[in-house]
């Protein structure tokens, strides 16, 4: 346990400079779009006014105010968080290879650790959640800013309407993905999402120890792995399979996914103990 | 421990922010504001089965609500899986409940049949044939015997030409039989719905199709056939016969011609006679069955009508065929805008809903009329208000759109 | 202390015949004490191991002494010193012997060839 | 003692090793060596659990390698297993963290003999002084076995020189060692054990004193006659 933790503190302080990097690119993107969008907009609106000669309230008959989805459309703003997913997602990938690849074979080390080597495997995936329930809390955390710094860029007038953190949240395709709206719905997504974490760990990790066999090995895991989560939506399409009820389904996904993960830990760390190789 | 600041940081922020948010968000979800029915007119007992039912909206997000005499019961803070079917009809949920496994991928309302031994099934289902693999409209049946828990399923194709879609109206079991009344539209090359109401006779025992009869054919229907509503709650209770409504045609006057159908009429197919029955309208309702609420209830067939005046309903027993009832009642209303309406127990019940549309500037709360049939007095009357005044929700944040009488 | 050695014979009999010709030149005094087995091998460049086994041939031959948690010593035994002295001479002389008889030199002159010889290299270790 | 026992690899069809059967104490300074081919190194990852085996067993003082066992016995690769971003500093202090019995006095010991400064980077140091600091790394743990894969190769004399005095020290001393090379000079002195592998078997195994004595014949010797002959 001790070990664990000192890995995934470990796992955390090597990343962590490109992952401030990323919270920068974020906040900067952010608010330069906030900035941008919202004068252009009032720029725009202004010229319009002008050369139709138009009164405030005739501008905005016509064409319509402005409220924070406008921005939250962006690419300012859905750019960098666009960028911290594929970040993330591959860097589930280098989390590993890192220590194989290059000259400096960091492997050897992490391997001979005098310790169980699951606790490397979750260390690895635990590093990765955290990093990925940071980038939530910072977007949750600049929000509010970049929606004050918003409305005090915009006249009063021009505000459609006022929105607070949450519906900035659903009103956002992307974002209502991202950070959903129930807890209950955050634990299934972020619960599916580290299962297929494992499962692509996994994947790795027969790569790691069969190498060109082990790529074949571990795609077809991966597949499979989706396959089976899936197969409930199969069965749900299939004639000969009884209707199953709405609860039975979840239930059913539960089973499914719980089973995922267990084998995908169990295998893992058959793979890391037994058949890894450096 | 400098080296674990990262780390210790990115933990704590993590949750910190992240269950704040959430736990902002569950304050939230229950801090919708409870509503009670303030009396305008009559006494409080006559409301006190009444329960009212709807959504509160707020900042972009519905949940739903059930309002009654006492209390306001919010259905937002459910979980996931309680979410999948909050929204389903409560009377499936019920026979889901009692009968789960016969129950499975049953959805439909109006396919049940449901008496003291049996619960019947017929749905049709759009699916590839085992033979040529082209798609075709097939019967799903099943009956539950309540007595052994036994039950029998079995498909059936539809027989005759193939229809665009097949809705089922009503499911009855006469007499050992299965009558499935069912709306088959057809292809047409006009673009135009094409459709004629079927009456299906099964033979449960041998799972065979005994007869299929044409009852309203395309040329009726495309006169204007509706099946009226039944006024009970619950539309899988043994029904004697089907009603069915025929509208008048709008006369063309230049045409000059009178003509014959210009009159509107009820037709009431009775299940165990195997027979169509033509029931004439009087004068009076001709003109109003265009565009009134109706509904029946045993033998009684009610017709609703709203206009500036108030609401005007008129019950036609059918047995006699005479008018027997014929009040208006002082709701007042906007267009021709339908209303919940439950006539229970010499009452009727209105649900004077706001307004859906966003446009409509009427900012009126919801209203609950309760009316006495015999006399057209009112006995009740009271506007859905929110106890205490809470900026963020305005009556346009409460929409009501159904009425139970317990 | 600086020796090579060669690849063919034991190492650890090379360490004795070094220790041998350190006593017999006088580099080692009698009752001297001798570096531990570490700091032997350290210096020599050999396996701990090969030092260990040269100071245990050298005690069985009675060159050094070894008491309880006291470092090694030459030891005082002059008798052993003095054979230790002779062995050398006369493996040294003997091995001349073998490889100047070949020639066939008359003994006188080899005697002066060697005591001319012997002399200018001791004068020459004495600059 | 580490027995390997019957060692089977295979990569694919090849057999990297085919019934490789040897031991090497505590106390000893075992070489395993190979003109060429990869079992030396696959020999001493199948000790350490780096790799599968086919076949056979590895018993270290009678246990199967398992994660205690990572403070027993310690693997220094010819690569370096430090991050090139770390100082020697960072690096030390993580063996620390994770090893119970990291011994930081002998740490210090060996920078001091090195002539390292902790502050630098390992990104920024030579082949020798990596190889240096590997030695470091592997050493500084109270182990009692170390295996060391090509020591020598590819280094400046000086620090071989520098390597080979660890070799005779007392940081050695009583720890059993399994080194592997393809050239033996500068290192017939220093071991206990030969083991000449080829193809994947052991072609000979013995004792360099005792082959000096009995047979009279360097290590060099042997291999000439096992390889050549």
């Amino acid at each position: 346990m001790k070990s664990y933790i000192k890995l995934v503190n470990f796992e955390i302080n090597r990343f962590i400079k490109i992952y401030v990097s990323l919270l920068v690119i974020t906040l900067l993107s952010q608010f330069i779009g906030v900035i941008v969008t919202s004068s252009s907009f009032m720029n725009r609106a202004h010229e319009v006014m002008f050369e139709q000669n138009l009164s405030e309230s005739g501008y905005l008959h016509k064409f319509g105010g402005i409220d924070f989805t406008d921005i939250s459309s962006t690419l300012w703003f859905i750019g960098p968080i666009a960028l911290c997913i594929v970040a993330l997602i591959f860097y589930s990938f280098m989390i590993w290879y890192r220590d194989w690849f290059g000259k400096n074979t960091f492997a050897y080390r992490l391997l001979m650790l005098p310790t169980a080597r699951i606790s490397l495997y979750f260390s690895k995936a635990s590093a990765i959640l955290l990093f990925t329930f940071g980038l939530l809390a910072f977007q949750i955390l600049i929000l509010p800013l970049e929606n004050t710094l918003f409305e005090s860029l915009i006249l009063e007038n021009f505000l459609k309407t006022r929105m607070d953190v949450s519906v900035i949240l659903q009103s956002n395709g992307i974002l209502g993905i991202v950070i959903p709206p129930y807890f209950s719905d955050f634990l299934i997504s972020y619960g599916i999402g580290m299962m297929f974490v494992f499962v692509l760990f996994t994947s790795i990790l027969f790569e790691r120890s069969f190498r060109l066999k082990g790529i074949v090995l571990g795609i077809l895991y991966f597949i499979a792995a989706v396959l089976l989560f899936l197969s409930p939506l199969f069965a749900m399409a299939n004639e000969t399979v009884p209707d199953l009820y709405p609860e039975e389904i979840f239930a059913l996904f539960l089973v499914l996914g719980i089973l995922i993960t267990g084998a995908s830990i169990a295998i893992g760390n058959w793979l890391i103990s037994k058949r890894v190789l450096v | 421990m400098k080296q674990y600041i990262s780390s210790i940081l990115l933990v704590c922020l993590s949750i910190i922010i992240i269950g704040a948010y959430y736990g902002i968000m569950i304050v939230n979800a229950n801090d919708f504001p409870e509503y009670s029915i303030k009396t305008l007119e009559g006494h409080e007992s006559e409301m006190k089965d009444v329960s009212l039912s709807g959504f509160v909206e707020k900042e972009g997000m519905n949940t739903s609500v059930k309002i009654t005499s006492n209390e306001t019961l919010y259905l937002s803070n459910q979980s996931s899986l309680q979410r999948m079917t909050v929204y389903n009809d409560p009377r499936i949920e019920k026979l889901k409940k009692e009968h789960r496994s016969f129950m499975r991928g049953k959805n439909n309302i109006y396919s049940f049949y449901q008496d003291a031994d049996f619960i019947a099934y017929a749905e049709t289902v759009y699916k590839p044939s085992s033979l040529d693999h082209s798609y075709k409209y097939v019967f799903n049946i099943g009956l539950l015997d309540l007595a052994s828990d036994k039950d029998i399923s079995f498909e059936l194709g539809v027989p005759g030409e193939i229809f665009n879609s097949i809705s089922v109206l009503d499911v009855q079991l006469i007499q050992s039989k299965l009558k499935v009344v069912t709306k088959n539209y057809m292809y047409t090359n006009t673009g135009m719905d094409e459709a004629e109401v079927h009456v299906y006779t099964f033979d449960l025992g041998n799972q065979k199709l005994l007869n299929d009869e044409v009852i309203i054919t395309p040329q009726q229907v495309k006169m204007g056939y509706d099946v009226i509503n039944s006024m009970e709650q619950n539309p899988s209770q043994p029904q004697k016969s089907i009603i069915f409504i025929k509208r008048p045609e709008i006369v063309n006057q230049s045409e000059g011609s009178a003509n014959t159908t210009n009159k509107a009429a009820i037709f009431e197919y009775v299940y165990d006679k195997n027979h169509l029955k033509t029931i004439e309208l009087p004068e009076s309702l001709t003109d109003r069955i265009v565009t009134s609420q109706n509904y029946v209830n045993g033998d009684k067939l009610y017709v609703i009508n709203h206009d500036a005046k108030g609401l005007h309903l008129t019950t036609f027993t059918i047995t006699n065929q005479t008018i027997t009832n014929d009040q208006t009642f002082p709701i007042k209303s906007v267009g021709t805008e339908t209303f919940p309406i439950v006539i229970k127990n010499d009452r009727v019940y209105v649900l004077a809903t706001n307004d859906f549309e966003e446009n409509n500037s009427s900012n009126l709360p919801p209203q609950l009329f309760i009316g006495e049939m015999k006399t057209g007095k009112t006995m009740y009357k009271g506007e859905v208000i929110p106890k205490k005044v809470d900026q963020k929700f305005n009556t346009k944040s409460l929409v009501l759109y159904s009425l139970e009488i317990n | 202390m600086n020796a090579t050695f060669n690849n063919r014979d034991p190492v650890y009999l090379q360490v004795v015949r070094y220790f041998k010709e350190q006593i017999a030149n006088g580099n080692l005094m009698v009752g001297q004490e001798i570096p531990s087995r570490r700091e032997l091998a350290a210096t020599m460049k050999i396996n701990p191991n090969t030092a260990q086994k040269a100071y245990k041939e050298m005690e069985e031959q009675g060159l050094i002494t070894t008491e309880r948690n006291f470092p090694s010593k030459i030891t005082r035994n002059e008798n052993i010193l003095q054979s230790v002295r002779e062995e050398l001479i006369s493996a040294a002389v003997d091995s001349f012997v073998q490889s100047i008889r070949p020639i066939n030199v008359p003994i006188d002159e080899l005697l002066r060839i060697v005591q001319e010889k012997y002399s200018q290299e001791s004068s020459k270790e004495g600059l | 003692m580490i027995e390997v026992n019957q060692l089977t690899k295979k990569f694919g069809r090849k057999k990297v090793l085919d019934g490789v059967t040897f031991t090497a104490n505590k106390g000893e300074i075992t070489c395993l060596i190979g003109i060429n081919g990869v079992g030396k190194t696959t020999t001493l990852k199948a000790i350490m659990g780096l790799t599968p085996i086919n076949k056979g067993s590895i018993l270290i003082d009678g246990q199967k390698i398992n994660k205690s066992m990572y403070e027993k016995v310690t693997f220094i690769p010819d690569a370096i297993t430090m991050l090139p971003q770390m100082t020697i500093k960072q690096a030390m202090q993580f063996m620390r963290d994770f090893y119970k019995n990291w011994n930081q006095e002998r740490a210090t010991e060996l920078l001091t003999f090195f002539k390292l400064d902790e502050k630098t980077r390992i990104s920024e140091l030579s082949k020798g002084n990596t190889a240096k600091i590997n030695l470091l790394m592997g050493l500084a743990i109270d182990v009692d076995y170390i295996l060391m894969d090509e020591p020598f190769s590819g280094i400046d004399i000086f620090s071989r020189e520098q390597i080979a005095e660890v070799f005779t020290s007392h940081l050695i001393e009583d720890r059993g060692v399994i080194i592997t090379t393809h050239e033996i000079n500068d290192i017939e002195h220093l071991i206990d054990k030969v083991i000449l592998l080829d193809n994947g078997i052991v072609l000979k195994e013995f004792n360099t004193e005792q082959m000096r004595q009995e047979e009279g014949k360097s290590v060099i010797d042997v291999m000439r006659e096992v390889y050549q002959g």
